[in-house]
């Protein structure tokens, strides 16, 4: 935890009596809350919360229905569209926000170019953005297209734009949801180098060991209300689960079943290449859920998406139920029940203008016909069995889904996915930015799909999660596997040694094991 | 407290965004009527609202098709030229049936199948092309356009095909008889009009066919067969290309080069002044149709009265269009947030 | 020639897309005022189509609501319209049609022909007094139609057997920008030309600017057709580049509206045809010929 | 210590990719030279080149402006008639001035200022309906398209208005005269073309247009002014339509109905076969001039040979254009992957 800042110091940012409305839906009831200089205020919450709303009134993204803002000790109006950026409060979104087809660097200094003369000077900007990207420790290359990046990548890109900015107050919306363990760290390298020069941290996230080593002060909200704000050394993550949720929090993961060796193989992967990856070979059993660990861009995603369907192989075998599975799209992969959930949520996983029943049923849309002809009926039951099985909320339920909170777009996502009642399951970043008492739900549904003989691939960054669910964990390192781990093996140091390439698994009896 | 969704809350709401999105322009379209009417009673006069019906039928029936199109992300700029081609074909087809086995209803019916098999061929054509040829949809049909004018030219010689007297005189009903007070080609607009809405708004195809244009990555990610339904718009396009070529060609028994010309641009105009997005994801059949009254309303009150220099028709016409459009949006905004929602 | 209170004639011609239609729109716009001033009891809608269907429903509007008495129509084409004219004869109106006849005769009580088919051979007469055996000449078409059709076949086979050599013919679309350009191409292609039929005086004036901009004004002569007024100006002033104009006069409109109106109110007899051929236009007639108030 | 995407796997990628995306257009334009020379070795003799490049410049100017448009997502069907327009008032304008005045070289000077005027009229009108309107590009454009069409047709009485004979003496030598063996139009062409390849690619404006193309939320939230981009591209493709209109009139001195008809499909198709996004985001001013002159030496191409039957040449043209455009995509597309990064 860093060094408590004085308290006594007037604060930077604070908003008193915030109220929010969309509509007629009340979003926000009277929050106030402050920021004070080299501070991490932290705030926590179930999703759809107002989380992600309050920080847009504090950035003058949204106006607030009721109540003021006050920034730099004076009464202001924020000025809309991420004007506010001019003025020293700078964002990442929890939705990334970059345009696809920019370049990194033009994305970073979008609307405040450098130039020379009249002119953009182009080298400068690579050069600047170059040199932001190489102290978070990421090699993007600033004149890559947005488009060809991964979903980690851009979020690292969001990330150097908002450091970039002289800023006095940065808001972070979950900016480590897809990050793994090792980029969160250079991440919060930078928020305290950030916090030592007197920059004002806002935080969101949902892990919360993350909030314990970061934060001053927390938070909490809950349906819209202000719960408490309180300083870091009175909590512990038990109390703030609690007081986010509202109820006591034990056994975030449920017991791990021993999974049977003897049960048959759905998956096999041998010798699996394509773009990105080389030689991955692994066995998938029934009732067996399996990890994938590793850095941004190791490949997991790679891997999956070959198998479902969506990219092609350049070699290797891949067979599911013994068949050679070679899916052209993916409609072959989930008539042959595998399904798979991309982590991006927003740019392959929802329609964002579209309500929330098109996008649940849109995956499984054949069975929602009645001679024909969709049956609207046998959709919306599907709707409800998803917001009960997955507490998706929506205080407006007619609302799009963009407007959805993340973590139950998130939800509804898993919904579609598991809409088409898949045998073999790949989950890209399941419960990327989920609440803690929701994760423990979806935890315990990942498990008992294993009990019921159903066979899981989890992809994650969150290192605890991929520990806390898996029978075995395949650490990925640079488009190949580093190792395999199993039963008592399965731990975070072990994991980081292989996915930092300290340690290579070198045995092929071991992969497919 | 978890709110969820409630299966009854989503209803009415949706119905509700439903109307005012097509009170948009039904709205436009009754102030143009009470225009017209104020300029000249007659323009409610039933010989001119059924002419006005059945000539909208052209424009309508492809303008459904072009729904489709546009609603998948996509666009076509030959429909017109292929109408031309398509009615050349089909003189061209009949006339020699009726030389080598006289006029009969056999002719005809040989003619329309040519038709339609014409039609789905040349949107297969146009979707292959997009789909798997990976060019733009534009520089496609952009190409086809050109491609199926020179050929009407070429098999007219330049001049006009004249369908035969024989098979014309059995043709002719299809364009000028009516069932129950309506001329036949306004039943076939009404009869596509109501299974395009189906098809858009009940079926499958629709949904995907939306998904596609609102996000291509998801639609795939969705195990949506992106190029194939995709395609499937083009040849839909192409049969309704295909039934207004049906219905022209009675009228006039005859096709050339200037047969057709810019109906692409009518009906893509009908489809958009209708509400749908030209950048694709949302489509709306009822509207289309709106949209093609309002156009064929249009040309038709200029011919009401010659108060204004007939070389003005243009200038009025794009007034009337752009100022519909405005109506139409500005009816239901209800300030800045409406509009994002868009 | 019944008297009525009030006689609504309708007027339906193709829109002002190119030069001689301009003309033709021109021409009828100035026999509207002056008729309607003249009587009364007359009353004239004047209405432009772009296509065959476009016109089709613009006749089936003026029978509909305007409830016409008299159609004066040029259809776009002759075929497609011959239904929609019927429709209007059905209707009991008194039907003149100009330039375009109908296949079916019977239909129209008047008709006020201009001659296409005049025009490619009167061209092509004065080709053969000019050039003779193994002289070259190039040909620049309207657009792809009926007109265009007629125009080109009367003139190559009136041309024939004199040993007057085509070297091409493309389309230049009745437009001065693709006279400009065809003509350009046509210069870059061939080293010697002796004579360019235009057809039309509008890609004629494109002609002339890409003859002159090559600097070849010497080596050829071009013969348009129409009448276009500055064609009429250059010839009286004895240019030698467009020497002859074969004349398709667009004022054949108002001869339509007249006649038709005098059907009301004359006591004579106006039914039957009205020919007006297509004449040449030299130094020595060319005056008569000359309406320099005529934006065409 | 985190290792992610090692630096050397996405630069060549990167590199590779943008050469061969200008290269597309090239090669096709390469191809086309060669089909030209074989056809009639004159295609490359001097004057023909002259010519080529001369006529390229009216499409090629409009052209760069429409990439702008077309890169921020928007669209402009009106340049045709906008040209029509400009040059008939240009013309009007003109004549009225020597009338008063006699013809001097103020007149031309007159008539080109006015020509900028409104141009940068025309083109902020477009804008402002469109931003602040709230109206669908396509609709606007269409309207103001036929409004422009109108009037010209109004003013010329349906005819041609002609320049006055001292007046166009004046003004000739700015289309016919040439500078270091180029014509003057040639010389504004590349003037417009390196001013718009600066704009787009190295200023701020540029990736303004890209990124309201792109994204227009990320625009907005990057405190863009959105509208303020989107109705600069509109005029920035007035001032362009009245840049091609003043090189165009001292060509022929005159200007009717269907002076710059169909101009607006030639512009479009121009960017887009020069390898420029229809749907916007990404603009390419360099394709885009090969891309005019690709549509201008096919047409050359066709009256440089009489192997096929004219009444075909709108096929051939089509058919070229599919086949340069499918070239230009196929020639780097190295599987599904390369596909989905569009
Ligand atoms: N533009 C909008 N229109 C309507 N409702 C909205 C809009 N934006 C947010 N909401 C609603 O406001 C509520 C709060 O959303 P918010 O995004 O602030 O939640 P959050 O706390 O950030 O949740 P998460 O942890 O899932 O990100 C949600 O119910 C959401 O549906
Ligand atoms: N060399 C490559 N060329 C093209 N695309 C690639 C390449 N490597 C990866 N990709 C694509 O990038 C996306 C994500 O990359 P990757 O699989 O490396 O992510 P990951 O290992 O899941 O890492 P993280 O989730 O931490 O970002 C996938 O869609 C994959 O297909
Ligand atoms: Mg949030
Ligand atoms: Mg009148």
């Amino acid at each position: 935890m860093a060094e408590a800042p004085d308290a006594n110091v007037p604060s930077i940012l604070s908003a008193s009596r915030i109220s929010k409305s969309f509509g007629e839906i009340p979003v926000l009831f009277s929050i106030d809350f402050d920021v004070r200089p080299g501070e991490v205020h932290a705030i926590i919450g179930e999703n759809g919360a107002g989380k992600s709303t309050l920080i847009k009134i504090l950035s003058g993204i949204e106006q607030p229905t009721s109540g003021s803002i006050t920034y730099g000790g004076e009464k202001v109006v924020l000025p809309p569209n991420g004007e506010a950026a001019a003025m020293g409060i700078v964002v990442i979104h929890q939705e990334l926000l970059l345009a696809e087809h920019l370049s990194v660097a033009d994305s970073i200094f979008l609307g405040r170019e450098l130039k020379s003369g009249p002119f953009l000077d182009l080298k400068a900007m690579r050069d600047q953005a170059k040199a932001i990207l190489d102290t978070l420790h990421v090699s993007i290359d600033p004149d890559a297209r947005i488009n060809t990046l991964s979903v980690a990548d851009k979020q690292m890109v969001e990330i150097a734009k908002a450091i970039s900015r002289d800023a006095r107050v940065i808001i972070m919306d979950e900016p480590t949801a897809v990050l793994s363990v090792a980029e969160s760290r250079t991440l919060f390298e930078q928020v305290r180098r950030l916090t030592a020069k007197g920059v004002a941290v806002i935080f969101i996230s949902h892990k919360l060991d993350e909030i314990m080593e970061l934060a001053d002060r927390v938070t909490v909200l809950r349906d819209g209300q202000l719960i408490a704000t309180v300083g870091t050394e009175n909590l512990t993550p038990d109390s703030i689960a609690q007081m986010m949720v509202g109820r006591e929090l034990s056994n975030l993961y449920p017991p791990k079943r021993e999974p049977d060796v003897d049960t048959e193989v759905v998956l096999s992967v041998r010798g699996l290449s394509a773009p990105g990856i080389s030689d991955i070979s692994f066995d998938l059993r029934r009732g067996e859920i399996l990890g994938f660990a590793g850095l941004i861009g190791s490949g997991r995603t790679a891997v999956a998406e070959v198998i479902a369907g969506l990219s092609a192989k350049t070699g290797g075998e891949v067979t599911v139920n013994g068949e050679p599975a070679d899916y052209s799209d993916v409609s072959k992969s989930v008539a042959a029940g595998l399904a798979y959930m991309t982590k991006d949520r927003k740019g392959r996983g929802l329609l964002l203008n579209a309500g929330l029943q098109p996008n649940l049923t849109l995956l499984t849309l054949k069975k929602h016909l009645k001679m024909g002809f969709l049956d609207g009926r046998s959709e919306a039951q599907a709707l409800d069995r998803a917001v009960r099985r997955f507490d998706i909320r929506a205080r407006d339920p007619s609302v799009q889904v963009g407007k959805l909170s993340g973590g139950n777009q998130q939800k509804l996502m898993l919904g579609k996915t598991m809409e088409s009642d898949p045998e073999i399951v790949i989950m890209d970043e399941p419960t990327r930015g989920i609440d803690v008492g929701t994760k423990q739900q979806i935890y315990h549904i990942i498990a008992a799909l294993a009990a019921e003989g159903k066979a899981i691939i989890v992809i994650s960054s969150e290192m605890q999660e991929v520990i806390g669910l898996s029978h075995r964990v395949v650490v990925m390192r640079q488009g190949r596997m580093a190792g395999v781990l199993e039963g008592a093996e399965i731990t975070e140091a072990e994991i980081m040694r292989y996915a930092a390439g300290i340690k290579q698994g070198g045995e092929n009896e071991r992969l497919s094991a | 407290m978890s709110v969820s969704v409630p299966d009854t809350a989503s209803k009415p709401h949706k119905g509700f965004r439903l109307d005012l999105k097509t009170a948009g322009p039904l709205l436009a379209l009754i102030l143009l009527i009470i225009l017209g009417y104020s300029l000249n009673p007659l323009f409610l006069g039933e010989g001119n609202v059924t002419n006005l019906l059945t000539r909208s039928a052209f424009i309508g029936i492809i303008a459904v098709g072009a729904t489709f199109v546009i609603t998948a992300g996509g666009i076509d700029l030959s429909v017109g030229s292929m109408a031309a081609f398509i009615a050349g074909m089909m003189i061209i087809i009949m006339n020699a049936a009726v030389d080598s086995m006289g006029a009969s209803i056999w002719t005809v019916l040989l003619g329309i199948g040519c038709s339609l098999i014409l039609g789905i061929g040349a949107g297969f054509i146009n979707g292959f092309l997009t789909t798997k040829g990976k060019i733009e949809a534009f520089i496609v049909t952009l190409g086809t356009m050109g491609i199926y004018r020179s050929l009407i030219t070429y098999f007219a010689d330049g001049g006009t095909l004249s369908l035969n007297r024989g098979a014309r005189e059995i043709y002719r009903p299809v364009y000028y008889d009516s069932f129950i007070g309506l001329p036949y080609p306004v039943w076939v607009f009404i009869i596509v009009a109501l299974l395009g809405w189906v098809l858009m708004n009940r079926t499958a195809f629709g949904r995907y066919c939306m998904a596609i244009g609102s996000n291509e990555q998801v639609a795939r990610y969705s195990a949506i067969k992106v190029d194939r339904v995709r395609t499937l718009t083009y040849i839909l396009q192409g049969l309704c290309v295909s039934l207004a070529t049906i219905i022209y060609v009675p009228r006039l028994g005859s096709a050339s080069s200037a047969t057709g010309v810019l109906w692409e641009l009518e009906a893509i105009a009908a489809v958009i002044i209708g509400g749908t997005m030209l950048k694709g994801g949302y489509g709306r059949i009822g509207g289309t149709v709106i949209g093609a009254l309002i156009l064929t309303a249009i040309g038709n009150i200029l011919n009401l009265t010659d108060i204004i220099s007939n070389y003005l028709n243009g200038a009025v016409q794009g007034v009337i269009i752009v100022a519909a459009v405005y109506l139409q949006r500005g009816s239901f905004r209800t300030g800045r947030r409406a509009k994002k929602a868009e | 020639a019944v008297a009525q209170d009030q006689i609504r004639i309708g007027v339906s011609i193709p829109a002002a897309t190119h030069g001689w239609a301009g003309g033709l729109n021109w021409h009828a716009q100035e026999a509207e005022k002056r008729l309607e001033a003249a009587h009364d009891n007359i009353e004239i809608t004047l209405v432009t189509a772009d296509s065959p269907g476009d016109q089709a429903s613009d006749i089936e509007d003026l029978i509909s609501v305007q409830q016409i008495h008299a159609l004066v129509v040029l259809p776009f084409e002759s075929d497609p319209l011959v239904e929609p004219v019927r429709q209007a004869k059905e209707s009991g109106a008194f039907i003149t049609v100009v330039d375009r006849g109908l296949p079916d005769a019977s239909i129209q009580d008047v008709y006020v022909a201009g001659n296409n088919t005049e025009l490619g051979s009167v061209s092509a007469e004065y080709f053969k007094t000019r050039l003779g055996d193994g002289d070259n000449i190039v040909i620049l078409r309207g657009i792809p139609t009926v007109i265009d059709t007629e125009r080109f076949d009367a003139f190559m086979a009136g041309i024939e057997g004199s040993g007057i050599n085509v070297l091409d013919d493309e389309f230049a679309n009745w437009n001065r920008d693709d006279g400009f350009e065809v003509m350009q191409d046509f210069l870059s292609r061939f080293p010697d030309i002796d004579g360019v039929w235009a057809q039309d005086d509008d890609i004629a004036m494109g002609v002339v600017e890409a003859v002159r901009q090559a600097g070849r004004e010497d080596e050829m002569f071009i013969v348009g057709g129409a009448g276009m007024k500055d064609v009429i100006k250059g010839i009286m002033d004895g240019d030698t580049l467009i020497p002859v104009d074969v004349l398709y006069p667009p004022a054949m409109i108002a001869t339509a509206m007249d006649v038709t109106v005098a059907n009301f109110t004359s006591n004579g007899p106006v039914q039957g045809e009205y020919i007006l051929g297509a004449p040449l236009v030299t130094q020595e007639n060319a005056a008569q010929f000359y309406f320099p108030d005529s934006p065409f």
